[in-house]
């Protein structure tokens, strides 16, 4: 790409990409250089400096047992960002795959899918989630496992439903009668035209994964102390709530400040593709 | 218009029968019904000639695009058979089938969705021309513009796509993708119903010229009749599923045969200023074709039927060596 | 004194990288009990103008910039939006190009061709439907009694045709807008509908503007032509004299460009492509796709004027197609 | 008749997808590495105990046989035993289905009542300031996390205002609503959202659809082209959107029932986890998954309510 070429793609970002981007580059680049950020230990506690309110030395406090809050909610960013992408993108590839093939194929392989994602959808996705974790013990791998269980399914219902679409347009049917095998007109041709919606629900299904650990955290089931999860963070501040609120609430508010950067560049990607629905959700 | 009217059979389509099936539901199953079936085409039986071009016209629904589709193999046929050059096209391995594709094109009717979106002019026949080898590497990028010239479009538009584009340029893309593969047969669906007159008028001339220039065999499918006529030998009328007349392009629009055909040649608006006072001729609607009538499947809006109509199949009457229509009382 | 009366009417369409005009000062009349067919490819802003005169454009992002529309004596564009409401329910009604997504999915066709009498003539819903019912047997639909109720899913293109012109008849229009009635549909059902128009016109006395791209349907059902092209009206005349003696080289290349059922051999087509109307220049429009053209059509601007009696083109030199008629 | 085989057809597709998941609730207890009755009593318990609770749970049998016993018994509303709280699995999910339910329609009531104008005025003055802070409002309240919103509420209305209670069920109707006002608030900050936002570009598409122009056409005012035409047909894709989303609203009120120590099936399923509890949590996720399907249903039927197009085949 050309310097003028990404100029011009950058003149047809809507605001709210632009905003949303270039927050979440901030608090990407503020999540890789957190240990430089901070004088202090994300975990090194400090019993004579516990429950500190907010101050020159600590902006956001510190905790219960004496730990700098806002170090921990910098360090935090690599843990939730992590997880909430590993969860959503991982998932998004072979459902997109298995989606698409569904839609395209049809016959008994979309049967069989549609059965299985009827029965993954009759599951409240959080509840079926502590569920497998009741059963592995919970921790960061079985969140792994029990998205990379379920979480493709939203994907393949979103591609079946597009493929289905694109699978009866001319073009489509052009590149069969070209001689095209199966697995060229699926991928090279359909495939681009299908991903789309995709892309755009992902921002979403960002927000609601980075939802869905912290959660998982607050409730004593995912990222064990005293790793800095944000959720975990809130839970451990949740007993000092009415004397020291800064623990509880300025974590909860680094999720909201990062999910909502990742919706306004769903907002945004979803205007520039040409989505008119679904700008989230 | 010379007409190679006795030239081989190059396309020979018999008793061809297409079904297309909901599939059953669950309450179908468990009150034990069958599928429910649309017979699209039900026993159709056509010949093409060498260097013909053979008129497909038909209201919607009747089966004429779903004729052409089996044609190309992207519509599985129910039974009947269809040879090329005395080969079935339904009984082809994968590999023969792939070799069928080079003699077989087809160009669709809707130029905004015959073109992948996400591909240039260039990259789309490129990608034929490499796929199938038709050029060595180094040859692909000469032929492409060698293509583009013959369908008429300028070099520069190469690079652009399909967005960029307009409807009839679109269409000539459309064209030069069908015609990289050096077809002698090209099955083309609607290829200008979703243009404005003068645009049209262009691609019919290049149609008409590529198909002098190149010798090409084809099946016009329209349901425009004007158009059909100015571009086919002859002309084969479909209704519900079957081809209900069959002749030259004179006989079938000069001295249409079936009810049908004179009515939809007498539906057609005429250039003359004068306003018309005229009861339309062919009252009623198409019948669903879940529901095909019994006996003649016209019968329900024919002004002729008679009570035989109502319960026996018309048998195919010939009217002259090449003009057949199926008819209790063909005739004017 | 006509019935309607168009001025000079600009309506155009703003994007944030263009200004489209997408009507330039289109003028007209059209008398009582009249058709006027209004012809042109697309884009040429045929359906543009029929909104524009119902006030029906968007705006965003289109704007009527310039024009009177006298209708029954008023500026339609100096009424109020209630005042104009009652027009459009009462004494203009349209029809359009596609019946199948026309009607609103969720509501019985018999009620949303009662709705105009029961909002505009304060019917009861029991007239309503009495009335409802009688509009569906005048324009032919089966027994209405029962199909009163059914949902549009239910019915085909051609009924559906019907209800939308029930619909626009209910509250007895003395103007029909009808907006290419007949393109979606198949020969034998245009055929119907065709004469469907043409009787309730007689019926009725009712002046209609007739929308197509097919020369053909234009011939048969209309009084008056007006050609369109690239925004304006390139000519209008009395139907026999704009089809026999076109008097501007796009009515000549339209009429060229059909397959005539007696010809052989090539058609004539228009040259090139309809120009970009966001980048239109002073000149003819139509100049460079034009067979007859001198350098001077591209930059002088031209304007419709009468060159036989009721024969107006916008052309600087109509003369010069006698040489090119067949 | 169309509309009764239509409802039928659609209990009939429920048939496999019960199958389903009364297979993944059944294997849950079966899929725990090591003996899952060891676990449950963290090991404190000798042989002979732990051969009884097995006998008494029937894990001694074939496992086919015990997932018959175990569809069997959840036909008739036997889900077998907690070994843990003593008592039938089925009495301690009913006690607490009654609020969770309550909980549920009183979160979507009140999401319904702050999105349906707020998603109406942002249609209407679509791309305008009013539009874009609705939307940036939307953006905000979805990504915060219900147990977050809960806290702070809780803190704020519950410890600092003193105006609702920050806990517990109450026992008339209007105690209900008054007890359950932060809980149902915070889920409704969660679901307002997806609603306002898929309200919005439902109306919008539907605001460009012919038969809206055909409205306007016939002289309708504005107001009764909204309210008669735009709006139901716009709710035909929000009621998709609400079905999709049903399971994630559940899966909020889990954590939001912990949060304010509600008594309802989502802290029931915590505290099981916590316990090792398996019954229970088998009993609960299959309880869970007939609640989706049967929101579900629901949906289908409104939707067929609205639009007669789904009975065409």
């Amino acid at each position: 790409m050309t310097a003028i070429a990404i100029r011009d793609e950058l003149a047809r970002w809507p605001a709210s990409l632009k905003i949303g981007a270039t927050f979440f580059l901030l608090i990407v680049v503020t999540g890789l250089f957190a240990p430089w950020l901070t004088p202090y230990d994300p975990y090194t506690q400090d019993l004579a400096g516990f429950l500190q309110p907010p101050s020159w030395r600590h902006p956001f406090g510190t905790d219960h047992v004496g730990r700098d809050v806002l170090t921990r909610v910098l360090h935090g960013i690599r843990i939730d960002l992590q997880i909430g992408f590993i969860t959503t993108y991982v998932p998004m590839t072979y459902g997109l795959l298995l989606g698409a093939l569904s839609g395209y194929l049809g016959g008994w392989f979309d049967t069989l899918m549609m059965r299985l994602l009827d029965v993954a959808v009759a599951f409240p996705f959080l509840v079926l989630i502590i569920v497998i974790i009741a059963i592995l013990g919970p921790g960061v791998h079985t969140i792994y496992i029990a998205v990379f269980l379920l979480a493709w399914t939203m994907y393949a219902r979103l591609a079946r439903a597009e493929m289905l679409v694109e699978r009866g347009k001319d073009y489509v049917l052009a590149a069969r009668t070209l001689g095209y095998p199966t697995s060229r007109v699926v991928f090279r041709h359909a495939m681009p035209n299908v991903i789309n919606s995709s892309i755009v629900f992902s921002m979403a299904d960002f927000v609601l994964n980075i939802l869905l650990v912290s959660s998982l955290s607050f409730l004593g089931l995912g990222v064990p102390p005293p790793l800095p999860e944000w959720g975990a963070m809130v839970a451990e501040g949740r007993d000092f709530i009415f004397d020291a609120w800064w623990i509880s609430t300025l974590p909860g508010l680094a999720i909201v400040v990062t999910g909502a950067s990742l919706s306004l560049i769903g907002d945004g990607l979803a205007h520039r593709l040409g989505q008119r629905q679904r700008s989230f959700l | 218009m010379t007409q190679p009217l006795d030239g081989d059979a190059a396309l020979v389509i018999d008793d061809l029968v297409v079904e297309y099936g909901a599939p059953r539901g669950l309450v179908d199953l468990a009150l034990g019904r069958t599928r429910r079936r649309v017979r699209a085409v039900d026993g159709v039986s056509l010949v093409v000639r060498r260097n013909e071009t053979v008129g497909l016209v038909g209201e919607s629904g009747c089966g004429k695009t779903t004729l052409g589709r089996a044609i190309v193999r992207i519509v599985e046929p129910t039974s009947g058979a269809i040879s090329l050059d005395g080969e079935n096209l339904l009984t082809l391995g994968s590999d023969e089938l792939r070799a069928m594709r080079r003699r077989v094109q087809m160009v669709f009717q809707d130029p905004y969705s015959s073109l992948n979106p996400r591909m240039s002019v260039e990259r789309t026949l490129a990608e034929v021309l490499r796929f199938h080898r038709i050029r060595p590497a180094a040859g692909v990028g000469d032929r492409v513009a060698e293509l583009l010239s013959l369908v008429g479009l300028a070099p520069e538009l190469a690079g652009r796509r399909p967005r960029a584009l307009s409807g009839g340029q679109r269409q000539r893309v459309g064209l030069a993708r069908a015609l990289a593969l050096e077809p002698t047969f090209l099955v083309l669906d609607e290829p200008v119903a979703a243009l404005d007159v003068s645009i049209q008028a262009q691609i019919l001339n290049l149609l008409r010229d590529l198909r002098d220039r190149l010798g090409l065999t084809m099946l016009f499918i329209a349901h425009e009749l004007s158009v059909i006529r100015h571009m086919s030998h002859r002309v084969a009328v479909m209704y519900l599923g079957r081809v209900v007349e069959v002749g030259t392009a004179a006989e079938v629009f000069d001295h249409p045969a079936h009810p049908y055909t004179q009515g939809l040649v007498r539906a057609i608006p005429r250039l003359t200023p004068e306003r018309r006072h005229r009861k339309p001729v062919i009252q009623g609607e198409v019948p669903s074709p879940l529901n095909i009538p019994p006996g003649c499947r016209f019968h329900t809006r024919c002004p002729k039927a008679q009570d035989i109509c109502r319960r026996i199949a018309p048998p195919d009457v010939a009217l002259s060596p090449s003009h057949r229509a199926e008819c209790h009382f063909p005739g004017p | 004194m006509a019935l309607l009366e168009v001025r000079g009417l600009c309506t155009e369409f703003r994007t944030p990288d263009a200004v489209i005009p997408a009507n330039a000062g289109v003028s007209f009349n059209l008398d009582a009990g009249r058709t006027l067919g209004i012809v042109g490819e697309s884009g040429s802003g045929k359906s543009v103008l029929c909104r524009a005169l119902l006030g029906l454009i968007q705006s965003p992002p289109g704007f009527v910039t310039a024009g009177e529309i006298v209708f029954d004596g008023r500026d339609l564009r100096h009424l109020d939006e209630t005042t104009l409401r009652r027009v459009r329910g009462t004494a203009i009604a349209m029809i359009f190009q596609n019946p199948m997504s026309g009607l609103n999915p969720v509501w019985p066709v018999g009620d949303q061709i009662s709705e105009g009498l029961r909002v505009h003539r304060g019917l009861s819903p029991s007239a309503a439907r009495a009335r409802g019912i009688a509009m569906m047997r005048q324009v032919g639909i089966p027994s209405p009694e029962v199909r009163y109720d059914e949902y549009p899913h239910q019915w085909s293109g051609g009924m559906l045709q019907r209800a939308m012109i029930a619909m626009a008849m209910a509250c007895e229009p003395k103007l029909l807008l009808a907006d290419e009635p007949t393109t979606a549909l198949d020969v034998t059902i245009q055929d119907q509908i065709l004469a469907l128009l043409v009787e309730l016109q007689e019926r009725t006395g009712m002046a209609m503007i007739l929308v197509s791209h097919d020369m053909a349907v234009i011939a048969e059902t209309s009084d008056h032509v007006a050609v369109m092209y690239a925004g304006r009206m390139v000519e209008v005349a009395p139907t026999a004299a704009a089809f026999r003696t076109p008097r501007h080289p796009y009515t000549l290349g339209l009429l060229q460009s059909i397959p005539r059922a007696a010809g052989d051999g090539r058609l004539t087509p228009i040259p090139g492509q309809p120009p970009n109307l966001a980048r239109l220049g002073d000149g003819c429009p139509f100049a460079d796709r034009c067979a007859v053209a001198s350098p001077e059509c591209r930059t002088r601007p031209v304007a419709l004027r009468e060159i036989d009696p009721g024969h107006w083109t916008a052309c600087h030199f109509p003369e010069r197609l006698a040489g090119l008629q067949a | 008749m169309a509309i009764i085989e239509y409802i039928l057809g659609r209990i009939l597709q429920m048939v496999p997808v019960l199958i389903g998941v009364s297979l993944v609730a059944f294997l849950s207890i079966h899929l725990v590495p090591g003996d899952p009755v060891q676990i449950m009593m963290h090991g404190r318990a000798t042989e002979e105990v732990l051969a009884t609770v097995r006998g008494e749970l029937g894990l001694d049998r074939p496992l086919p046989i015990q997932y018959l016993r175990f569809v069997g018994g959840a036909m008739v509303g036997d889900l077998g035993k907690s070994i843990i709280q003593k008592a039938p699995v089925d009495e301690i999910i009913g006690e607490r289905l009654g609020p969770s339910l309550f909980l549920l329609v009183y979160s979507a009531v009140l999401a319904v009542v702050i999105a349906l104008p707020l998603a109406v005025v942002a249609a209407l003055k679509a791309e305008g300031p009013i539009d874009h802070g609705i939307r940036i409002v939307g953006i905000i309240g979805f990504a915060m996390p219900p147990f977050w919103v809960g806290l702070l509420l809780m803190v704020l209305f519950g410890l600092v205002l003193r105006w609702f209670p920050i806990s517990g069920y109450g026992r008339t109707f209007i105690e209900h609503l008054w007890h359950l006002f932060l809980p149902s608030l915070t889920i409704a900050a969660f679901l307002a959202p997806i609603l306002v936002q898929s309200l919005r570009s439902a109306m919008l598409d539907v605001m460009t659809a012919d038969y809206i122009e055909v409205a306007r056409a016939k002289g309708l005012s504005r107001r009764r082209i909204v309210l008669k035409h735009v709006l139901r047909n716009a709710a035909i894709p929000v009621i998709t959107v609400l079905a999709v989303n049903i399971g994630w609203l559940l899966g909020g009120a889990v954590v939001v029932e912990y949060v304010f120590a509600f008594p309802g099936l989502g802290s029931l399923l915590v505290r099981a986890v916590g316990h090792r509890d398996y019954p229970v949590i088998q009993g609960l996720s299959l309880v869970f998954a007939v609640i989706v399907m049967v929101i579900n249903l629901l949906a289908d039927l409104s939707y067929m309510a609205i639009d007669r197009r789904v009975l065409r085949r």
